[in-house]
């Protein structure tokens, strides 16, 4: 039997992965893909721990329902958000579009 | 009356036990063979539709079609393949050389992955899946990723775009796939299609008669999801360059070409599993393997259908086809997904409508219900799209005369 | 070790690889398609944890959909100095140092627990699509959460139709 | 269930190998006369011009972007469909209220002028 350790851990790579993903990487489509890894993250520890603790408790498994309907709620937004940014500046890197910075 | 299938799984057990391997491996040896089985009879089947596809589509255009090779032409299949066998393997220079091997591999796979889960008779499946339905819809998804990757990884504009198209097809075509195949899971209350198909037990109970228009609608969307005439606008070899597919050759494009017909075939199946009662019939009780004679000649019938429509229909236009989908398909799925609960949900309970030939033809209230409503949205679709279409032309006729090329009139010398 | 085991270490090691392809790749459609062969290896997770409903639809949502998004996103938004050129920005050493920092955090607070090492004895998941479909939509249970998804996704499709729909103005 | 699963995990390496196979074979035993210019993309008989990765346009991205909302509503769906005897009037109401806003969503596409194909 694996125990739910390892899945926390993996979990916690791939988060982790996601996280240096957001924070470092110029395009901006990239940061959306480590967003995703994140959030794929959480979805393995909330169903890992829907299956070590109570089944009968469907808790684990609608939230991560909930999680896909968020992620793609959030890939929809942000990438129409990035192709309008690029027709209009033509660019996709995202320390190039600081406008509201100022 | 003995099931041979069963009476070969208890040799092939015994001769298992005999070798002393552990359990788990055991069941291991054990599924291979049967996935083996299940995969050789889905290429079989394949092999054997390439010709009968030519065969019938030559009948209706008055030919002859293959009659060389073999008796009737039946081993032209075979020759095909030797020919491929001597074409050039080529990969592109410029290609991404990776994506472009793995792209026709992950074509065939994401169709004979289906198979896994269909069920041949009460006793011959792959495996039974309480998800098996949406099995199948995610399983489609890599046959989206292949194109998409096929296209791209070709390194040609014209892969590019054909994918591009095809992979626009596909995904919405795959709406009203989806929200037709929600009906038969809500009837049957399962995603098991092994549950579905028992579900279906007489010839009224069929999900034809209480979905007629969710079956339709079913079998437009995957006609269009394989991409076969009157939807093959990503071939289209008459008229354009092929489709994301331009530059594969031999055996790699073969696959492509054999995932297709593989395709066409596994969703005749899918529809006579789902609506059409599948292995259901008289006698199945008794004798389970008469399923099998059920399950294929409706499975065929249908198979029929499209090949029918392939050398009847012409090719639809590009912007037509995403108008038929998302303005005339996907509304009525979305009516016809908010009346069949409600109408379900009321005339459960009501019971039997009339029974006749001492069962065997029994119609529910629920059904009869069901059927009703299904004829009023078609009743509705079809008044919708008559007064569009109506109203159409009357905005077209209100268009300036178009100039009309004409010949020089004759000056008077 | 048990087959569990192995599967599971081989699934998370192919799928962790992929996540770091993932950030590292500077060719974006590689970058996406190392993001499907992680997505797989959580799907494959999910059915080790006996979910298999979710297992389908993370194929489905991500693989078959989200996937090819990006994609399409990747394609449209096609600059010439993307696959020349530094894909990391000025944050990467702190943003690398964050992210080691959170991983080791995490690994320092569940490597040492010796809790749920095996799944409880009373597990039987066959029913849990039903339970599911009973919890979605029951008054006592997340019928809010399942009508505002609705509303959120709605308000997603509108918003990013708005966003990307190109105005009269802009093609000049 | 775990065995179905087995099942199909096989499943997935003997499909991969099926179609794999005749492609390896093929490789080593097809003939191999390849010349640089035979590698050559082949676009309608001229040499390929500019970059291969042209601009689409965004109609793509909105066919694809309907497609995903619909597709993850769908999803929520199924559990609901499944359950459908156990469900109660208002659960059954919520899930019609939940198709009549995905109907809503594909509305707003319509009157936007978002499906079509220009």
């Amino acid at each position: 039997m694996v125990p739910i350790s390892w899945y926390l851990i993996w979990a916690a790579a791939l988060f982790s992965i996601g996280l240096f993903g957001v924070l470092s990487r110029k395009n901006a489509v990239a940061i959306l893909m480590g967003v995703e890894l994140m959030l794929n993250a959480v979805n393995i520890n909330l169903v890992a721990f829907w299956r070590y603790l109570d089944v009968r408790a469907i808790a684990g498994q609608a939230f991560a329902v909930m999680v896909f309907a968020v992620a793609a709620a959030e890939v929809a937004v942000g990438l129409a958000l990035v192709i309008s940014v690029y027709r209009r500046r033509q660019t996709v890197a995202a320390d190039e579009i600081d406008l509201l910075k100022w | 009356m003995t099931d041979p299938l069963a009476l070969l799984g208890d040799w092939l057990l015994n001769l298992l036990a005999q070798l002393n391997l552990p359990p788990g491996l055991r069941q291991v040896i054990l599924y291979l063979l049967g996935v083996s089985v299940i995969a050789t009879v889905a290429l079989v089947i394949t092999i054997f539709n390439t010709w009968l596809e030519r065969k019938i589509a030559a009948r209706i255009q008055d030919r002859l079609g293959p009659n060389r090779v073999g008796p009737w032409g039946l081993l032209q299949p075979i020759a095909d393949a030797i020919k491929m066998l001597t074409k050039e393997d080529t990969t592109p220079a410029a290609a991404d050389k990776v994506a472009y091997n793995i792209a026709p591999i992950l074509a065939v796979v994401s169709v004979l992955l289906i198979w896994a889960v269909i069920p041949f008779t009460s006793q011959w499946f792959g495996t039974q899946l309480n998800v098996a339905v949406l099995y199948i819809a995610a399983v489609g998804s890599f046959g989206v990723l292949a194109v998409l990757m096929a296209g791209w990884s070709s390194n040609n504009k014209y892969a590019l775009l054909g994918a591009f198209r095809a992979v626009s097809q596909l995904i919405s075509y795959e709406v009203p796939l989806f929200l037709s195949l929600l009906i038969p899971v809500l009837l049957a209350r399962s995603m098991d299609i092994s549950v579905i198909v028992e579900k279906q037990a007489t010839l009224l109970e069929m999900y034809v008669v209480a979905a007629p228009l969710a079956a339709l609608l079913f079998f437009i969307s995957s006609v269009a999801e394989v991409g076969r005439t009157p939807f093959d606008l990503l071939e289209a070899e008459s008229e354009i360059v092929a489709g994301y597919h331009i530059e594969y050759s031999g055996f790699k494009f073969g696959m492509f070409q054999a995932g297709e017909f593989m395709h066409t075939f596994t969703i005749a199946a899918l529809t006579a599993l789902l609506f059409l009662g599948g292995w259901q019939g008289p006698g199945v009780a008794q004798a389970p393997i008469l399923g099998l004679f059920y399950f294929m000649g409706k499975s065929f019938a249908v198979y029929f259908v499209t090949m029918w429509m392939r050398s009847t229909l012409p090719r639809i236009r590009i912007d037509h086809m995403q108008a038929l989908n998302w303005k005339i398909l996907v509304p009525i799925a979305l009516t016809l997904l908010m009346l069949t609960p409600i109408v379900d949900y009321f005339t459960k309970d009501l019971g039997v409508l009339f029974s006749a030939f001492g069962g065997a033809l029994t119609l529910s209230w629920r059904f009869a219900a069901l059927l009703l409503t299904n004829i009023l949205v078609t009743l509705a679709a079809i008044e919708a799209v008559r007064r569009n279409a109506k109203r159409n032309f009357v905005e077209r006729s209100r268009f300036p005369e178009r100039p009309v090329a004409r010949p020089p009139r004759e000056e008077a010398a | 070790m048990t087959p569990d085991q192995i599967l599971f270490i081989v699934t998370a090691l192919i799928s962790t690889l992929a996540a770091v392809m993932v950030v590292s790749r500077r060719n974006m459609v590689h970058a996406a398609l190392f993001l499907v062969l992680t997505l797989f290896g959580v799907a494959v997770a999910f059915v080790l944890l006996e979910a298999p409903f979710l297992a389908v639809v993370q194929v489905l949502v991500y693989i078959g959909a989200i996937a090819i998004l990006m994609i399409f996103a990747v394609m449209l938004t096609r600059n010439v100095t993307d696959d020349s050129g530094d894909p990391f920005n000025k944050n990467a050493r702190v943003g690398g140092l964050a992210a080691l920092f959170v991983f080791s955090l995490l690994v320092v607070m569940f490597g040492g627990w010796s809790q749920f090492t095996a799944y409880p004895q009373a597990g039987d998941t066959s029913g849990s699509i039903v339970q599911l479909g009973v919890a979605l939509t029951a008054a006592d249970g997340y019928v809010i959460a399942f009508e505002v998804a609705s509303m959120l996704l709605l308000g997603a499709l509108v918003g990013a139709i708005f966003v990307v729909w190109p105005r009269q103005n802009e093609n000049e | 269930m775990h065995n179905s699963w087995l099942f199909i995990g096989i499943f997935i390496l003997v499909a991969g190998v099926f179609p794999a196979l005749p492609i390896i074979l093929f490789h080593i035993f097809g003939p191999k006369r390849q010349t640089p210019e035979k590698l050559e993309t082949y676009e309608c008989g001229m040499e390929t011009v500019g970059q291969t990765w042209v601009q689409f346009k965004v109609q793509y991205y909105i066919y694809a972007l309907i497609f995903l909302v619909f597709d993850v509503e769908i999803i929520f769906l199924y559990p609901w469909a499944v359950a459908f005897d156990k469900l109660p009037l208002l659960g059954v109401a919520a899930g019609v209220l939940f198709i009549f806003l995905l109907a809503d969503g594909l509305w707003y596409a319509w009157q936007k002028g978002a499906l079509e194909w220009s």
